[in-house]
């Protein structure tokens, strides 16, 4: 509760003492513009990693983690075989279940080559097991050897695979966000430092003649304080309303339609965006704060 | 010249003021500045050493020496600009080496400082400069508006007021810092050079307008070099005339 | 020549009239550090978009162009409806080349399924057409319909078009790449020429001396433009550099693997990296020079 | 308290230079500095009107008039700080209307300014401040160490001359303004109260370079508020006084 007055006191300010900080600076219109420009980078970042992280796990659940082993042996052998080849699956590690499919399922998927009207009781087909990988994924390798030696007329195809390299990618784009937006952030507070020393090594004189006449530190400080912070406060809040609206103008962001098509944010993740501006503001308040006390204590 | 009605008034308005600051004093013993044995150096060598000085409340004391002796040194230990190389400085009876920032700002409020070189904020008007002490220690704006434009009418600022400080002459920009270190009706006025840049009858008006203030018990200390000044007050008022010189703080004999 | 010639002078410059600025202001810490930020991020940002043009570029040539028909057919048809099919994509608009695919071919693309040992003559299999798009595609539904009039026994499969929004993806990634280039190129701009106004207006008094003792405005200018333009070269190659070796910590890029895993430079795209501080001391330099000559005409 | 030696040694570097800079007034005509029917007005209101002058070659003039009459707005327009709201300012022949603003800094190197509020570089050192002029205008810094040299021990500033100017005392900046207008060896010296914040020695010993310079053909023009002063320079030399009152430049009488 005190510091939800002491923040709104803050907001509210002391007319009197903003006044002393001459009024138009450049530094505050950097302050503005890079909390703005910085906002705006951030939303995209944010996008970007979001949508690359919904990426990374649709395609790790859905595909990544599916392979399939293939028993062709004479029909008598084929159920024992199946069997078998079963219960090596269940005890690989990196295997989370392994299922026989049934001939319906067979007929679906060889639909695209053959037609739906396949003679399948004229064939002598193999038998196809689905395997569901965990996330830490089997080897592969040693799978092969394991079967070879107890099941005879197996063969792993772990073609899935592939899709591994874009799980990964994805993976990759998403920390590329979040490092982004950490870098973004560092460089925001380390602008508004230096744009506060700026203003503050500029104000000088103003420093010295409100010392002169009897102002206290915090008075001063204040002041600076409550400037940089509002304008960067302000600035950020443009910037990150820019960024959202750029980001409604790209195609939206569905679950089925595509996979990295929509970059747009989702549901929730808009309120994300509110913590933007508050987040700068904060690194604002902080900055100058350290900026005016650092260069108060220097002069008498 | 002297208008004697204004000055009444003037008076008037700062006696009330200063019936507070008066009680301060009092409760806080009668020593206002005090100086035990104190040396200054810079890095470039010692100005001054051994000086022991007691400003007693009322008093009105002139500060000589030649160029670069260190006058405006000397008023900078009195208000705490600066800490003395050796010996202790007490503001107000407190010992400046233990004062905190903020005791400093609070005994600034208290004692009215003229700068050698005048600084002003350049973005507010020479009214609201003139009234930034008071707004600066929370003061209603209001009340002091009548005491404010009295002293402008004093020091011959009442046209300029809405002028912004790079727009003033050198002589308003002095007489200007004279009356942004009396708004406050500090109960010390410490002056550097404040007629340097006036012409003779305007530093006659100012110096009239510090001679009634330390009429009315305000302690005073002028750092001048201007001999003319200084003789014209002994015409008036009591005042002890101090030079630097050798290293040391003298009191100038009669020959002034 | 002569423009090697005066851009060598002003780098090596009046070290006199460089002493005039004082040498060391937040402002100019301000720059080398944006600069180098922003070289940082600029670095991330190409690689982003090297990288997902390299892969819209792959997919889009590999995968996403190709399709199959098939045709299901009484054995004494399949050659006649093979050859209308073939005739029907030859002259469908968005059809690069269509070919229909030998028995061998067939029999390597059903291994997977059921072995190599597959008893093909036995069966009576569909024959297949392999079709691959233009860059531009087919109209799937169009060429549908063209082939239910013509050839009833084909079935068009664009199957690989899965990866369609893919590729779209890749491309709009690579363009989010290029216009967070744009804007980090812009927002140092603008931060540059605000610093640069900032300490112009700092030093207001060094201007209104150097004025007062005869210097020349180019003079003036000339000193601030140097250091501003010098420190945004070092920040920005500092920045870049960085950047540099960050991607080299990052998995690095090659052809075979995988698709986005490596986000690193290839080859010539390093020699990229170069140009980012040229640009940066080149945006300083007009920066400063505006504000040097707005900020100098101001004053008598 | 004036070395001879040392003096001479001085006009001797000064006069090699001035030979170059005196030919070009010669080839420029024999008009410095000219005024034509002036006026001049801030926002304020009117300062004077109707002032017409024109500083002959090697006159020596000071300027005097209450403080906020305009003697700074006076200079300011001799140096095409200011451009005048009606009538002609013509410096070296040119007027200043039609002068580019690289003109006007190629006019100020053959005019030595001393602004009343003394700015400097405070990153530089005194000597590199006194020496700016010459930095700028692209001289060898070594061929005039003598001479910076012993200007700074006329103004009594050489144990100074590795301090920055914040570390100058008011009197010391003065003294180190008038010697940075000097150094260039300016046709033209135009000084705005050189003497406001120096004690009355030095003021003559300043006053005194001033004359021999006016005496080595130098124009010399002073504002200043010390009637004291221009007493002591008529002394010495044929000086004319000018006075702004009522808003017009007036030649005063004998009464100083
Ligand atoms: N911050 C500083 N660092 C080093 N030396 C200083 C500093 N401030 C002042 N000085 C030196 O100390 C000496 C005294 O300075 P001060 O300003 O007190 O003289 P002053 O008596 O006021 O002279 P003036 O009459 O010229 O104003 C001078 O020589 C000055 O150069
Ligand atoms: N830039 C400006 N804008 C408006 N008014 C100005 C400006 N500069 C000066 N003035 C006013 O013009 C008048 C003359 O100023 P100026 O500085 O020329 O006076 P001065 O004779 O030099 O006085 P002093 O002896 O006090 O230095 C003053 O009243 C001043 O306030
Ligand atoms: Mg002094
Ligand atoms: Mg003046």
């Amino acid at each position: 509760m005190s510091v939800l007055r002491s923040v709104i006191d803050f907001a509210i300010g002391d007319a009197q003492a903003e006044k002393a900080v001459p009024p138009t600076g450049f530094t505050v219109r950097l302050t503005v513009f890079s909390a703005a420009a910085m906002a705006f980078l951030v939303v995209f970042a944010l996008a970007l990693s979001l949508a690359a992280g919904r990426l990374a796990d649709r395609w790790s659940d859905e595909l990544a983690r599916s392979a399939t082993v293939r028993i062709s042996a004479p029909a008598a052998q084929m159920a024992a075989q199946t069997e078998a080849a079963l219960n090596v699956l269940r005890t690989t590690e990196g295997v989370e279940s392994a299922r026989a499919l049934s001939l319906e399922e067979q007929r679906a998927l060889l639909a695209p080559w053959f037609g739906p009207e396949l003679p399948l009781d004229a064939l002598q087909l193999p038998q196809m097991i689905e395997v569901i990988e965990t996330a830490s994924g089997f080897d592969g390798d040693g799978l092969r050897l394991r079967l070879a030696g107890e099941v005879p007329g197996a063969v792993l195809d772990n073609h899935a695979r592939w899709r591994g390299p874009l799980v990964s990618a994805a993976s990759s784009l998403r920390l590329l966000g979040w490092v982004s937006i950490v870098l973004i952030a560092l460089a925001t507070g380390a602008m508004i430092t230096l744009a506060a020393n700026a203003a503050l090594a500029a104000n000088a004189q103003v420093i010295a003649v409100m010392r002169l006449v009897g102002a206290r530190d915090s008075y001063i400080a204040q002041a600076f304080m409550r400037r940089f912070t509002l304008r960067a406060l302000a600035g950020a809040a443009g910037g990150t309303l820019f960024g959202a609206f750029a980001l409604l103008l790209l195609p939206s962001a569905s679950e089925e339609g595509g996979f990295l098509t929509g970059l747009g944010l989702q549901g929730a993740h808009w309120f994300l965006l509110i913590l933007i501006p508050i987040l700068a503001a904060v690194v604002a308040f902080l900055a100058t704060r350290l900026a005016a006390h650092n260069t108060l204590r220097s002069l008498t | 010249m002297i208008e004697t009605n204004g000055k009444l008034r003037h008076n008037r308005l700062i006696i009330l003021r200063s019936d507070l600051s008066a009680k301060a004093v009092r409760q806080k013993g009668r020593k206002l500045i005090e100086f035990e044995r104190v040396a200054h150096s810079y890095s470039g060598g010692e100005l001054f050493n051994e000086v022991s000085l007691r400003l007693a409340p009322g008093s009105f004391h002139f500060l000589t020496g030649p160029s670069g002796s260190g006058k405006t040194t000397f008023l900078k230990l009195c208000y705490g600009a600066l800490v003395p190389s050796s010996g202790v400085v007490r503001i107000f009876d407190d010992d400046v080496r233990q004062m905190s920032r903020d005791d400093i700002a609070l005994a600034r409020r208290r004692v009215g400082v003229v700068h050698q070189d005048c600084q002003f904020l350049d973005h507010l008007t020479l009214r609201e400069n003139l009234a930034l002490p008071l707004t600066v220690s929370g003061h209603e704006a209001l009340d002091d508006d009548a005491n404010l434009k009295e002293l402008m009418g004093w020091v011959g600022l009442t046209s300029r007021a809405d002028a912004l400080p790079p727009e003033l002459s050198g002589g308003e920009r002095q007489r200007a810092a004279l009356a942004r270190a009396l708004i406050m009706s500090p109960d010390v006025i410490l002056a550097d050079e404040p007629t340097g840049n006036v012409d003779w009858e305007m530093s006659q008006r100012l110096l009239t307008l510090l001679i009634e203030l330390n009429r009315m018990g305000k302690t005073i200390m002028i750092a001048t070099h201007d001999l003319g000044l200084i003789r014209a007050a002994k015409n008036h008022v009591q005042a002890r005339v101090l030079r630097i010189s050798g290293r040391r703080l003298q009191l100038a004999g009669a020959d002034l």
